[in-house]
């Protein structure tokens, strides 16, 4: 039988769906938010993590960046 | 500066022999030189306000003279005391008016002021189209020459080295031929890639120039536009001036002659007078493989 | 009327860097330029080149006058492989086979761009030498590396000369330098040759007598159509060509057009050289007679002939390419 | 959900379009707005207009289909539409029932007028009122304009020393590139940001634009405006023309162009104006549909900008303005009397971006501004700088988000086929995977797929 969710589409490059997996894995937002794994390049999750997830990808874009200038 | 900024100079050429559009005024008194020149002044307008990059140039090709109409010496000098002339008060656009003005009072002055001695009715070209190449020197430009009177066959020369300037240099000749063909002008255009067109009515000037020279080679690529016309290449012998098909050539300076003679009368160089090329090469090999 | 070999070097040593990207591709960059202002300056005179690397000899393009066909085969030859080393020998031996068949009113010239400082030969090369001369070739050089003993004398013997380029702008100015034709050497001999100036006819295909024919020229290549509509027609054997110069196939007469020889005539005619004055002394108006620009510059050039007044950038403009003074011509053909 | 709004900029061509057919012919009855409209046409449409300007019958449509080449027919038919679409030109039907086109009449008459007189002037010259004793001369006028427009950028990014009128604080509210909470100063919005680092050509015609929206509101004939601008457009720099006979509502468009720095008019009540090379640049503007025509501003305005590849900017300049757009995607670290040292960070860059300035739009930025001894070298900008500037802009973009409706477990190939070739239909198909018969809607197209899955099963 069809089965219907509603949620939101991500796509994204394969080495950060690797990350969305692996905060997903370790309940890393709470809870489990993947409700399923599409493809390579595309995820489908629910609507209330979008906000919290954009902030942790930006924790890690900080995490790994460093400072390419001495002031 | 973006391409859209690049000048685009369009140089037209008129001529203005007096002699000739006298006798035309004669033949055919609903088509004078006035008539021409309004046509001339249609094609720059209509060339000015395509663009605001669009720049035009007017030169007036006299018996023994050539004068530039527009932009003329005071305007470019930028004397503050003629840039007051006041526009026709009607609604065209500013810079059109006063260009036209211009265009008209220095015609007046060039046909009430210059003399012409002698009768003879060719106009000499070469000496405008040099100028008009000197004026567009370093922007993007074309020529474009309004053509009455016969050609000038003593002229061919400085003609010739005029045509490899502007292939140089990248600048189309166009020619709008009123009267008969001109062989010089044919191998100008179709040397530079320029249209050549002679028109089968005079009065409908406008309307060709409009139609076929108002676009510039961009356009051109798009349009269909009249076929490129036969072109006379035959050369003009040095001792009498014919026109030939075959003839001889000194291998030291070029000089072409329709006879064979045995000193050029260019470079004396003195000819072997040889065998007939046929058998000549011939003869050589035979030497050398024994 | 001229007849150059351009040899080029195609060994090992022209993958060197110093030219960028490397020696190879700068050189066929510039040989493309000197083979269009070639034909520019010298309208009826032929051009063939050849490579030479590992110790053998290859035509590149036969001697022709078409700038068109030397210029394809310049592009196609930038994935040469440079291998092995160059052979002179075999090179000046491969270009006099074809130069000692051309008439003897005309130059008979080899350039040689030699990149290795080795050459690899399987005779004597001063014997060739000796034959070079007195087929009166005459041989120049332009080195990409140093100076070598054997195109010196090379040079030395056969009249032609010989430079080491010091960098990419030099090496463009020493090639320039070939493309002016050499003065005529007083042995040379002169003669008045027979030429054709053929018309064009074109023809449209809604003539009803007209019928597409086969062109002359593409005879003996495989390449291209070779049925065409209108040409260029031998006035002495009616065979068609699409393109001039050439000489006839069927008949051996030389084709031109009347622009081809008018191009050289500013050699012959050379304009003269006009009077700078400082613009202080200038009477008058002062704006050019040629762009009618105002006069900004410290002096003014005068045409001695005729008395008029030109900027400095008109002045360069009528001597290097117009070739003749704007306004003299409104009068000097009225005798 | 995409982060960011861009700026969008109409060309003239896209703004007529939008216009009813009336306004457009009503325009068209000015010499002036004909030029301009005809001038942004693209070249071969020029062409066109040309060879029929001096017809007056129409010519039929096959014979002008024969004027291009054959391997320019995508060409020519965009010329069509072009024209058509700006009622340029009209379709009708020649006597032998063949179908031509002719001319709009009033375009036509109008863009002879343009080209050969007749009519009635554009506008009184100033010499009618005799000259000028206090007449301007280009440089001034140059200068005078430039102060103007700068005024307005200043009080755009909060210069304490801009002050501008009420009418043109509104103007820049309702044209969306500030924003006033009640009772306090206007503040800079994002729109705002990308408006700043636009080259003078391109602000100048997207104020205009905003200006023109709102000017109708304000009870001023569109027509009337906009016929003015063009003929001002074509105006010669350094002459003065005469406020004579034009109308109440004109005139208090006149005091806004005099505020914008588009006109100088020496006093409120002056009989004479002066078009400055503002309102003859307007034209320039109009080509550039996009934020990237390289228009060297204003004259005299050489380039002050060293990039450095340690990510610093010296900027030599000591105008408030333009060490504010520096700010806007840089960290300050010295202010000197004629120098200022920054830094490009990616905290500056991000803000910036968050702020949707578009990474493209800095990098232009600096580029249009560099010191002549920057230009000297190719690139301008170190590639590092430009590279690092872009990776910045794609780091936000990893993650792209679209809501939507999932469906899967179809029980056959058959069904979901049928389900996603309607949603395709629909135009609500986001993402579909055949294999695995899995495919997301959007919400919007949710409810009407469900439907006609609910009839399609009923009916089996």
């Amino acid at each position: 039988m069809v089965n219907v969710h509603k949620g939101v589409l991500v796509e994204c490059d394969p080495a950060m769906k690797q990350f969305l997996l692996y905060l997903d894995e370790k309940m890393a937002l709470g809870k489990k938010f993947i409700l399923k794994d599409l493809d390579d390049t595309h995820l489908f999750i629910l609507a209330e993590v979008v906000q919290t997830l954009q902030e942790r990808v930006g924790e890690l874009m900080d995490a790994n960046s460093f400072p390419i200038t001495q002031k | 500066f973006s391409p859209e900024d690049e000048i685009n100079l369009l140089v037209i050429v008129v001529d203005v022999n007096p002699i000739w559009w006298g006798q035309q005024a004669q033949r055919e008194p609903e088509f004078t030189l006035s008539k021409c020149l309004d046509a001339v002044l249609v094609i720059g307008n209509s060339h000015m306000a395509m663009s605001r990059s669009n720049k035009l140039a007017v030169i007036a090709s006299h018996c023994q003279d050539s004068h530039f109409l527009y932009p003329s010496k005071r305007w470019r000098g930028g004397d503050s005391g003629e840039d007051d002339a006041p526009s026709s008060g009607d609604g065209k656009y500013e810079l059109l008016s006063v260009a036209n003005k211009l265009i008209a009072d220095e015609i007046r002055n060039v046909m009430t002021k210059t003399e012409v001695s002698g009768n003879s009715s060719d106009t000499l070209l070469a000496g405008s189209l040099a100028k008009a190449l000197c004026f567009g020197q370093e922007i993007k430009s074309r020529i474009l020459v309004i053509k009455a009177a016969e050609d000038c066959a003593l002229q061919y020369m400085n003609f010739m080295n005029v045509i490899f300037a502007a292939q140089k240099q990248n600048i189309l000749i166009d020619a709008c031929v009123l009267d008969s063909d001109s062989g010089l002008l044919q191998q100008a255009c179709d040397i530079t890639g320029g249209l050549y067109l002679k028109i089968p009515q005079k009065v409908a000037l406008a309307q060709y120039l409009l139609w076929v020279f108002l676009p510039d080679s961009e356009q051109r690529s798009q349009l269909v536009l009249p076929p490129p016309a036969h072109v006379d290449y035959r050369a003009a012998c040095f001792c009498h001036r014919n026109l030939i098909e075959i003839g001889y050539v000194c291998s030291v300076c070029l000089s072409i002659f329709c006879n064979f003679s045995p000193i050029c009368t260019t470079c004396e160089a003195a000819f072997k007078i040889e065998l007939p090329q046929m058998v000549k090469p011939k003869k050589k090999k035979l030497k050398q493989s024994t | 009327m001229r007849h150059l070999y351009v040899v080029i070097d195609c060994s090992r040593s022209m993958e060197d860097q110093d030219l960028k990207p490397n020696r190879l591709t700068s050189t066929l960059k510039l040989m493309e330029f000197f083979v269009d202002e070639y034909f520019d300056q010298n309208p009826i005179s032929q051009v063939g080149i050849i490579t030479t690397k590992n110790k053998r000899a290859e035509k590149l393009t036969d001697l022709a006058g078409n700038p068109k066909k030397h210029i394809a085969a310049l592009k196609k030859a930038v994935d040469t492989v440079c291998v092995g080393e160059p052979s002179l020998y075999n090179s000046l031996n491969l270009a006099i086979q074809a130069l000692k068949h051309m008439p003897a009113h005309t130059s008979r010239e080899i350039l040689i761009i030699l990149s290795s400082l080795t050459t690899c030969d399987p005779a004597n090369i001063y014997e060739l030498i000796k034959t070079l001369k007195s087929l009166k070739v005459r041989v120049s050089v332009i080195g990409l590396s140093a100076e070598v003993r054997v195109c010196t004398v090379l040079t030395r013997e056969t009249a032609g000369s010989y430079h080491v380029i010091l960098d990419e702008s030099h090496y463009k100015e020493l090639l320039m330098l070939h493309v002016k034709p050499p003065p005529a050497s007083s042995s040379s001999e002169c003669s008045l040759i027979r030429m054709g100036f053929p018309q064009h006819t074109i023809a449209s295909l809604k003539d009803q007598d007209t019928k597409p024919s086969f062109s002359m020229a593409h005879l003996d290549s495989s390449s291209g159509p070779g049925l065409s509509l209108g040409g260029y027609f031998c006035p002495q054997c009616h065979a068609k060509y699409t393109e001039l110069p050439v000489e006839c196939k069927v008949c051996g007469l030389t084709l031109v057009l009347a622009p081809h020889l008018a191009r050289s005539f500013h050699h012959l005619f050379p304009l003269q050289t006009f009077d700078e004055t400082p613009v202080e002394e200038l009477q008058g108006d002062r704006f050019c007679h040629a762009c009618q620009g105002a006069l900004k510059d410290k002096s003014v050039i005068i045409c001695p002939s005729c008395h008029s007044v030109f900027c400095v950038e008109c002045d360069l403009f009528v001597h290097d390419s117009l070739h003749c003074c704007p306004c003299c011509i409104q009068s000097q053909s009225r005798p | 959900m995409k982060l960011h709004v861009q700026l969008q900029c109409k060309n003239l061509h896209q703004y007529l379009r939008e216009l009813s057919p009336e306004i457009l012919d009503r325009l068209y009855n000015h010499p002036a707005t004909c030029l301009a409209v005809y001038r942004e046409l693209p070249s071969l449409a020029k062409s066109f207009v040309m060879r029929m300007l001096f017809l007056d019958q129409p010519l039929p449509q096959a014979a002008v289909a024969l004027w291009v080449n054959k391997d320019c027919q995508r060409d020519h038919d965009e010329c069509v539409s072009v024209l058509a679409g700006l009622r340029l030109w009209h379709s009708q039907q020649l006597q032998g029932g063949l179908l031509g086109y002719i001319l709009n009449p009033i375009f036509k008459d109008n863009l002879r007028i343009t080209l050969l007189g007749g009519g009635r002037a554009w506008a009184d010259e100033g010499s009618t009122l005799g000259p000028d004793r206090h007449a301007r001369d280009i440089e001034s006028l140059d200068r005078y304009a430039t102060e103007r427009w700068e005024v307005i950028l200043h009080f755009m990014v909060g210069s304490a020393c801009a002050a501008v009128s009420q009418d043109l604080a509104q103007l820049l509210i309702q044209a969306g590139l500030m924003k006033s909470e009640a009772g306090e100063a206007p503040y800079i919005t994002s729109s705002g940001f990308q408006f700043l680092l636009l080259d003078t050509a391109s602000q100048l015609w997207y104020f205009t634009l905003q200006y023109i929206k709102t000017a109708q509101s304000r009870g001023m004939d569109l027509v009337e405006i906009l016929s003015f601008l063009f003929q001002l457009s074509f105006s010669t720099l350094g002459r003065d023309y005469s406020v004579e006979g034009m109308s109440d509502s004109l005139l208090s468009f006149l005091q806004h162009l005099r505020e914008f720095g588009l006109v100088f008019q020496r006093k409120r009540k002056s009989r004479r104006y002066y078009p400055t090379r503002l309102a003859i640049t307007l034209a320039a503007g109009i080509t550039s549909s996009s934020s990237c025509s390289s228009l060297a501003s204003t004259p005299g305005d050489a380039g002050f900008i060293v990039v450095e590849t340690n990510y610093r900017i010296y900027a030599y300049t000591n105008s408030e303005l333009q060490i504010a757009l520096v700010a806007l995607f840089s960290e300050m670290l010295y202010h000197f009397t004629n120098v200022v040292v920054a830094q490009i960070t990616r905290e500056s860059v991000q803000q910036a971006i968050a702020n949707g300035i578009t990474a493209q739009q800095i990098i232009h930025f600096l580029r249009t501004r560099a010191h002549p001894i920057m230009l000297k070298q190719t690139p301008v900008l170190p590639p590092t700088i430009t590279d690092q500037i872009r990776l910045w802009e794609l780091e936000r973009d990893r993650l792209q988000f679209t809501e939507g409706v999932l469906y899967n477990q179809f029980l056959s190939q058959a069904d979901f086929e049928v389900l996603r070739d309607r949603a395709q239909g629909l135009g609500c198909l986001v993402w579909q995977d055949v294999a695995h018969r899995v495919m997301v809607v959007t919400p919007q197209g949710h409810s009407e797929v469900k439907r006609f899955w609910k009839r399609q099963k009923s009916q089996m």
